[in-house]
């Protein structure tokens, strides 16, 4: 087994505001092999947002957070370390958006948000290779006339085409592990079918972990090789795509499967049993256990 | 639009120690004004008379602040000073936030024509900077505290118009004004119940903030020789009148000028606090 | 190094003299223009200036021009150019013309240095007023007549007038701005009364200056003449921080508290006469005092000022007395409580607000209800001009224009002559006007005293006015700087303005 | 034609509309009020018939509207009417002092923008945290004292206690001002070579400017601190952070040139009030600028110029919305190129 | 009721100006809507969908056509007893409530405006509508503040109800909701429809949605309408290529409904 670009151990996060002090996240454990794409599933709410900005480093730092337990990126300790991951940030590990559009800067073109980019993590980098190299990425993602779309502002490029862009964008350095956070839900099914395929096939032919996320199984279905399922903060179900969309076993992710609506008809979809169930413990499917743990 | 409700607003505005300074100032200012015939250790000095053989003195403990050019004790002008401020800027406001509110809501709502011309109307307010206007208008009025006031609210109107017309025209695109509307509710009833209160924290906070600012305008309208009479004892036409006798007496307009910094400073960090609470834009 | 004289003054200055009526207005005009006749320093009259010699045969009055009299242009000053100035000035009627209305039948020139005056009937101040009339240039000003309501004469220069001079005055204008300073230099052609030699090279005469500004700059040496409108405890820092010396210029200015005698209550005597008995003439010189000895007022026994027909010195000048003006109270016919009293102060002068507070404080002791209004000056001219709004009273300095009483009497108190700020008691009284008629037409300078005599007791008894103080204008000086017709008794002038000659002052390096 | 010269006609247009507004405004107020200008022009002594001359000659017998029509054909042909006060052209006494006035208020401008965005930049960046207290605590104080208040102040200490600095007017005794250029002593000085001189003017700029300038230097630093807290909330740079932008670099150019588009815009307005401000400035610094036209004029009811005056400050105002609308169009590619949009 | 359509629209149309662009936001639409029947209108972001709502809704003109509602001319100008007849229900929950009024106030205000029930009744009906769409009687003293996503849309169509309207125009209901939350919603729509005998435009652009509730479809491409058919039909014989495309991009969660939704893209037929 290859070794984990990501690996998040019994996990704690709790925010303070004065003297309330509220747990999101209640001890979750996850790891995302390098090369490997893993969705991380859940509703509104849930704690997946905040799972990947501390992956990222990003909440550490900021007042009120108390986290706790391991997190580790590609060797780095995010919670001793952060600044080793902000090091990192743009180029080794990246990140994709659920907007596209708000996402980019609206009064910088493509092209200034695009070198930047290609600068992360301090590299040098003259501009008309960073051009060069930012047209060649665009290229890449099938955006038609990638000179034009570099000088043009976010505003003038349709959703999709933004979604090609962030993609670009996230894949331009050649990172090794891209954080992926409903990427395209404020876009169109069609569009966000699309570039979903787009990105599949470019981070399956690059070899770049992923962490998906997102609050709709069936959307992950065609993409993930792992799915983990959770559940105000804690991870209820853990399994490969197949073995939970073929043998779903915690009555959460049963009703989350039950209550997309069915394109083939058969009426309403079934209205979630049982919600008490949904604290049951957590369900690991074979072979799916966390480095270091035996599978259950 | 202000997306947050008023305790976790609360909740904010406890957190942030300007806004706390700014309300005990606002408390003291008002504290004071209140209860200036108690504080104040000459009262008799409101009025024209003082002393006229213990002019110019300078501070001392009999006179904290120095007594004025006829004599009179400064602390206790200054007190009265504050509740005159406080009551000039509270009825200006109270009659041209109102106006304004009014015209702003049917600007921002009625669109069309009403909104042209209230609007137009608003800019060619707004392109004559308040203090001059207020000085043209003076400077046709006879100077009495009324005119003053009148002055000052005559070209206070717009500010609330155009606040409330950004507010409305961006609340109007929310969802409840929809939902109001096609359950068909008068356009009265959208405009004063579904919209005007969310301009509320809007204009709670620009009120606050004005308080001040009407303080402001009425002292540099009595600095040009244009506002309250005396013997008012009126903080701006203190500073002015002091300012021919600096450096020797400072305390004549040192001590006004201060309690005007006092008095507009806690206004403002009062509003800034609710600003930032309310996330309200003003 | 240059010798450059720098003051300043409250107003702005005007520069033509036909329409120059305030302080500053008279100092500009004395030092651009000159007159036929000036006033006479250290004693009453007028001393030959322009005119070297005059003869007065009944109405008819002839001057003879001084020898090679000439404007700064060159062009020599002849009979010509006086009779212009004369007729520009009563065309345009403004300024001093109203000294003149209706008194000068005709005026001619009789060769080039002589010109004739004809009056309508005796009219004693006449040759006191001609100090009053600037003679122009008339050769350069028609150059410059531009248009306006005068028929051949155009605009009369009046727009060219207000922005250079056009005189035979020691000096002549490098710049001025109505609203900055006005910029004197001398006048190379230059040839009458002597220039001292120590005489500054260059005058800056600025205006509006705050009090505060010019203490600050006095202090640092940059500026030389204050001018008379400092509050007295600025004169007073100034003058302890050393540095600089108090000088004074009395002269024929009364401060005078106008009382309205057209409007309730005050169109009782009664009621006039109690608020001269109340009024607190004591802390008035009190508030006044600069230093020992030095104050900003002098007292006043009556209407008229110091060195005038009418004055008199033995008389002990009036003192406050609460019991009497009670008493007098009294017999009016009005209850105070039912009358309030709006009193105006002249917001340029700031002294003068403690004075209406004073009145304010006293007076409501007497049972008015007393309001004090800070009105600028220009709307107090605009409201004086109808009795009926206008306050029941105000303080306004009145200086006599011409060294004779006429000129201050005859326009304060005659009720011929339209309302304005001078004549602000509206005084009506047969009594008054008869003695004011006499006073013009008799030319017995024994007689005219006594006129004068009675005409102060009629008015003390009427009491149209509350006669607060005499002016005393103080200034101070840069030491260094010395202005002797202000330092030395000998040299005073009996009017005010007319001894800030620039040709006369001392600057040392 | 490019959106934003067609944004900017559209702009001069509704201007112009406004200008006319206030024409109207002034105008009427100024006449409507009682009061005889001409009486007070021409002195307490004038007969009654010279005032009568005058009120005949500049029309003041005539009808409201009727007055307004013969204001607007002489403004047609360039000209505000003649001073009562000064007996000189309007236009021409505005041109005397307006440079005066001008040239404080660019300084100040000036200040405003170069202190006030960095400190609000400042307080935004460490946003609840010391330096954005002693920022905000600075600002909002600089903008709760009145400029004459400033004015009395930095004068007191920085002229008379410590005479660090002159008192007051434009230059020192003894400089002779720059020939007349454009008005402004520090830029005609600059053209025409003479380096002390411009020294000198500048050297008499500081306190007033800095008078001037204090109150918005205090409201620009609020405003951008606003606006930058703003920006930090939006998703854009969420993903600059993401994407290892350096902290530095965002506040300097990745959140502080959206966050300028609505404080330019507020600043046009705060500049504005910088021109009534320069009333209270000028006064104390003795600046010969409009602001003290302004007063007398109005103390005198000189219908004709304080029109004038008004207007002047009023199409100032305007020009500066216009400038500061020419600038966040230019900041802002939604305005230039609005064109494109919708594809 | 009359027999026939209660909705009937003839060429509709709507052009908006923006500066000097004008944007056809619906061509020449024609629509008939069944009384008691749900209609769904799917189409891509942008195609006109809201639009055709707004009209409906009477919240502004239509440019060209024609409306006919319950056989009587619709225009927008409309009586108020023809307000209270079509009601709407907005996609996002937060800001079609208004924040600083109480639940109870929000659901009050159709009864207020249309004079339903006496004035002393009314608070009764107001937790009765509540109970109705599942909410417990005392969130009528809540704010919206305080109520999850889908409580909120259930407090939205109370409040629709209130009105005690014919039809209800669903402008993407359900999209900001969790698929939980989507599955309860939706559930309750459907009931009271049929407890009510509502009818329904039900505005998506999600699919799978459309195929549990709606009787008959009408796909929207630009601002026209491409097609139109009964839910059945569309699925089984999507006609236009706009409409496959539709169903090819609907997630799916089994591998059998895949395959399917993937024949039907590539061949516009349901197999077997
Ligand atoms: N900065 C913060 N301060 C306080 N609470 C926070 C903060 N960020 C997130 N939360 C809370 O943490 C919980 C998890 O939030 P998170 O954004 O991770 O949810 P999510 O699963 O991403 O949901 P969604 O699908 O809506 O994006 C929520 O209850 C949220 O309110
Ligand atoms: N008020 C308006 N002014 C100008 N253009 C408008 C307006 N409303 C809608 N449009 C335009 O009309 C077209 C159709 O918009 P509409 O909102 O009906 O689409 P929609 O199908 O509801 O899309 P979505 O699924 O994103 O809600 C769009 O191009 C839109 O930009
Ligand atoms: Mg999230
Ligand atoms: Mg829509």
């Amino acid at each position: 087994m290859a070794d984990p670009v990501l690996t998040v151990r019994d996990l704690h996060l709790a925010f303070r505001k004065g003297r309330q002090r509220t747990e999101v996240l209640h001890g979750i454990s996850l790891h995302v092999n390098a090369g490997e794409k893993v969705a991380l599933v859940g509703e509104s709410g849930s704690g997946k947002s905040v799972t990947a900005q501390l992956a990222l480093a990003r909440l550490q730092q900021e007042k009120g957070t108390e986290a706790e337990g391991l997190i580790e990126v590609l060797g780095h300790d995010a919670t001793r370390s952060p600044a080793r991951i902000a090091a990192m940030r743009g180029h080794r590990v990246t990140m994709i958006f659920q907007d596209p559009t708000s996402a980019l800067n609206p009064v910088f073109r493509i092209g200034e948000i695009f070198e930047q980019v290609l600068r992360a993590g301090g590299q040098r980098l003259r501009a008309q290779e960073a051009r060069r190299r930012a047209e060649a990425a665009l290229a890449e993602v099938q955006i038609p006339d990638p000179a034009r779309a570099l000088d043009s502002y976010p505003f003038q490029l349709s959703g999709g085409m933004n979604q090609r862009v962030m993609i670009a964008m996230a894949l331009a350095n050649g990172p090794e592990l891209l954080l992926a956070d409903e990427p395209g839900t404020a876009l169109d099914v069609t569009v966000q079918a699309q570039t979903l395929r787009l990105m599949d096939d470019l981070v399956t032919s690059r070899g770049t972990a992923v962490l998906f996320i997102s609050h709709n199984l069936s959307v992950v279905r065609e993409f993930a090789d792992r799915v983990y399922v959770i559940y105000r903060g804690r991870i209820v179900e853990h399994g490969r795509t197949e073995q939970l969309f073929s043998d779903p076993r915690h009555p959460y992710t049963k009703a989350l499967l039950a209550a997309a609506p069915r394109l083939l008809g058969g009426g309403l979809p079934d209205l979630p049993q049982g919600a008490e169930a949904f604290a049951d413990p957590l369900l690991v499917h074979d072979g799916c256990a966390e480095p270091g743990e035996v599978t259950a | 639009m202000s997306s947050k409700t008023s305790s976790v607003a609360l909740t904010e505005f406890r957190s942030n120690p300007l806004s706390i300074i700014g309300l005990v100032l606002v408390a003291l200012c008002v504290g004071l004004a209140v209860f200036a015939d108690l504080v104040a250790p000459y009262p008799a000095h409101v009025g024209p008379i003082g002393d006229f053989m213990a002019i110019n003195q300078a501070p001392s403990a009999a006179h904290w602040f120095g007594t004025d050019t006829i004599g009179r004790d400064v602390l206790t002008r200054i007190l009265y000073g504050f509740r005159l401020s406080l009551v000039m800027a509270a009825m200006v406001l109270a009659i041209s936030m109102p106006i304004g509110v009014a015209l702003g809501l049917m600007a921002g709502y009625l669109g069309g024509w009403v909104e042209f011309a209230i609007m137009r109307l608003t800019d060619v307010f707004l392109a004559i900077p308040p203090l001059v206007l207020a000085m043209a208008i003076m400077g046709f009025l006879p100077a009495t505290l009324t005119n003053a006031m009148l002055a000052v609210t005559a070209m206070w109107w717009p500010w609330y118009t155009r606040l409330v017309y950004n507010v409305v025209r961006s609340e109007a695109r929310e969802g409840y004004v929809l939902a109001a509307e096609v359950i068909g509710a008068s356009p009265l009833h959208v405009m004063t119940r579904e919209i005007l209160p969310n301009c509320a924290p809007a204009i709670l906070t620009k009120l606050t903030l004005d308080v001040g600012f009407v303080v402001l305008m009425v002292s540099s309208l009595s600095f040009l020789g244009l506002g309250v009479q005396p013997p008012t004892p009126d903080l701006g036409s203190m500073v002015a009148d002091g300012a021919k006798y600096m450096p020797d007496a400072w305390w004549l307009s040192i001590f006004p000028a201060l309690a005007i910094m006092v008095l507009v400073l806690g206004f403002n960090l009062l509003g800034d606090g609710l600003r930032e609470a309310f996330d309200a834009e003003v | 190094q240059e010798r450059v004289l720098r003051l300043d003054e409250s107003a702005v200055g005007e520069i033509d003299p036909a329409k120059g009526t305030d302080y500053a207005d008279t100092v500009l005009a004395v030092n651009l223009y000159e007159p036929l006749v000036y006033p006479a320093q250290g004693e009453a009259g007028v001393q030959p200036w322009l005119a070297s010699d005059w003869t007065i045969d009944g109405l008819t009055y002839e001057f003879t021009l001084r020898d090679g009299a000439s404007f700064a242009s060159g062009n020599p000053v002849t009979a010509g150019d006086v009779v212009w100035s004369f007729e520009r000035l009563m065309a345009m009627g403004q300024g001093p013309a109203s000294l003149f209305e209706g008194r000068v039948e005709g005026v001619e020139a009789v060769d080039d240095s002589t010109v004739r005056f004809t009056l309508t009937e005796p009219f004693a101040p006449f040759l006191s007023a001609l100090v009053q009339l600037s003679v122009i240039d008339s050769t350069l000003a028609q150059e410059h007549l531009g248009e306006g309501p005068y028929g051949e004469n155009g605009g009369y220069a009046s727009d060219w007038i207000s922005a250079n001079s056009a005189g035979s005055g020691a000096y002549i204008i490098a710049e001025h701005d109505p609203q900055i300073e006005t910029v004197l230099v001398p006048n190379p052609n230059y040839d009458g009364d002597p220039v001292d030699p120590a005489a500054p090279e260059q005058v800056t005469y600025r205006y509006s200056l705050e009090a505060s500004t010019v203490r600050a700059l006095m202090s640092r040496g940059e500026h030389d003449v204050t001018s008379q409108w400092l509050p007295p405890e600025v004169l007073k820092a100034l003058n302890e921080e050393g540095g600089v010396h108090l000088e004074t210029e009395p002269g024929g200015t009364g401060e005078y508290i106008m009382l309205n005698t057209r409007r309730a209550p005050l169109d009782d005597v009664n009621c006039r006469r109690a608020l001269s008995l109340a009024y607190d003439y004591g802390t008035t010189l009190h508030l006044l005092t600069v230093t020992e000895g030095v104050a900003q007022g002098i007292p006043m026994s009556g209407p008229m000022p110091q060195g005038f027909y009418g004055s008199d010195p033995e008389r002990r000048a009036p003192t406050q007395d609460m019991q009497a003006a009670q008493e007098a109270l009294a017999e009016c016919q009005y209850d105070p409580a039912e009358y309030p009293l709006d009193i105006a102060w002249i917001a340029e002068v700031p002294a003068r607000e403690r004075i209406a507070l004073l009145m304010q404080a006293t007076f409501s002791q007497l049972g008015f209800q007393v309001n004090v209004t800070r009105t600028p000056w220009a709307l107090i001219t605009q409201q004086v001009t109808d009795p009926e709004t206008a306050p029941h009273a105000i303080e306004i300095a009145i200086s006599a224009r011409t060294p004779d009483p006429d000129s201050l009497a005859y326009n304060m108190f005659s009720s011929t002559l339209p309302p304005t700020w001078i004549s602000s008691t509206y005084l009506a009284d047969e009594e008054v006007d008869r003695l004011l008629e006499e006073g013009r037409s008799e030319t017995d300078p024994e007689a005219r005293a006594a006129i004068y005599d009675a005409l102060s007791d009629r008015l003390r008894d009427l009491a149209p006015g509350i006669w607060a103080y005499e002016a005393n204008p103080v200034y101070a000086l840069r030491n260094g700087v010395s202005l002797p017709n202000l330092e030395q008794d000998d040299r005073r002038f009996a009017i005010s303005g007319y001894g800030m000659l620039f040709k006369d002052a001392q600057i040392d390096g | 034609m490019s959106p934003i010269l067609r944004l900017l006609i559209h702009r001069l247009a509704l201007s112009l509309l406004v200008l006319a507004g206030v024409s109207i405004l002034i105008f009427f107020v100024a006449r409507v009020v009682p009061g005889d200008p001409a009486r007070i022009a021409l002195g307490p002594n004038a007969g009654a018939e010279a005032v009568e001359a005058l009120r005949e000659e500049r029309h003041l017998n005539d009808p409201l509207i009727v007055q307004y029509g013969w204001f607007l054909r002489d403004l047609a042909g360039g000209d505000l009417g003649t001073s009562l006060y000064t007996r000189r052209p309007v236009l021409q006494d505005i041109a005397a002092y307006l440079p005066a006035t001008l040239e404080l208020v660019f300084i100040a401008g000036l200040m405003m923008v170069l202190v006030g965005l960095p400190l609000g930049r400042l307080a935004a960046r460490h946003q609840r945290r010391g330096p954005d207290h002693l920022a905000r605590f600075l600002s909002v104080l600089a903008v709760c004292t009145p400029a004459f208040v400033w004015g009395v102040i930095l004068q007191l200490l920085l002229a008379y206690v410590w005479p660090i600095f002159p008192l007051e007017g434009r230059l020192s005794t003894g400089v002779a001002p720059p020939p007349d250029i454009t008005g402004l002593y520090t830029v005609d000085a600059l053209l025409t070579g003479q380096f002390g001189t411009m020294l000198n003017a500048l050297y008499h700029l500081i306190l007033p400017a800095t008078a001037l300038a204090l109150s918005g230097i205090g409201q620009s630093a609020r405003l951008t601190r606003s606006s930058m807290i703003e920006t930090y909330r939006k998703p854009y740079i969420e993903m600059a952070r993401a994407y290892g932008f350096k902290e530095g670099r965002i506040a300097r150019r990745y959140a502080f040139r959206p966050a300028l588009i609505p404080t330019l815009t507020v600043l046009g307005l705060d500049f504005a009030a910088m021109l009534a401000n320069a009333f209270l400035v000028e006064r104390v610094f003795v600046w010969p600028g409009l602001s003290r036209y302004g007063v007398e004029v109005i103390l005198r009811k000189d219908l004709d110029a304080i029109v004038g005056v008004v207007l002047v400050i009023a199409a100032m105002f305007l020009i500066t919305n216009l400038v500061v609308d020419l600038i966040v169009s230019i900041i802002n590619p939604r305005l230039r190129l609005a064109e494109k949009r919708g594809k | 009721m009359t027999e026939g359509p209660l909705l009937q629209a003839r060429g509709l149309g709507k052009t908006f100006v923006v500066g000097d662009h004008r944007v056809q936001a619906l061509k020449d639409v024609d629509l008939e809507v069944a009384s008691g029947e749900c209609h769904a209108v799917v189409g891509e972001s942008g195609s006109g969908k809201s639009t055709l709502a707004n009209i409906v809704l009477g919240i502004y003109p239509a440019s060209a056509g024609e409306m006919l509602f319950d056989g009587a001319p619709l225009g927008q100008t409309r009586p108020r007893a023809m307000r209270r007849r079509i009601q709407l229900v907005q996609q996002n929950p937060l800001s079609s409530l208004n924040i600083r009024r109480r639940i109870g106030a929000s659901i009050r205000l159709p009864l207020d405006v249309h004079g339903i029930g006496a004035r002393s009744e009314r608070p009764a009906r107001v937790e009765a509508l509540l109970e109705e769409v599942g909410l417990e009687p005392e969130m009528a003293r809540r704010t919206p503040a305080s109520l999850s996503g889908g409580q909120r849309q259930r407090v939205a169509i109370a409040r629709a109800l209130a009105a005690e309207p014919d039809l209800i125009v669903l402008d993407e209901p359900t999209s900001a909701l969790d698929v939980l939350v989507q599955a309860r919603v939706l559930a309750l729509l459907d009931r009271l429809r049929r407890e009510r005998g509502l009818t329904y435009i039900f505005i998506t652009h999600d699919l799978a949605v459309v195929r549990a509730l709606a009787d008959r479809i009408s796909v929207f491409v630009g601002g026209e309408k491409v097609e139109t058919g009964t839910t059945e039909a569309i699925f089984t014989a999507p006609q236009a290529a706009f409409t496959r495309q539709l169903i090819g991009a609907v997630p799916v969660a089994s591998e059998e409904e895949a395959r399917m939704r993937d024949v039907i893209r590539e061949t516009g037929h349901t197999p077997g």
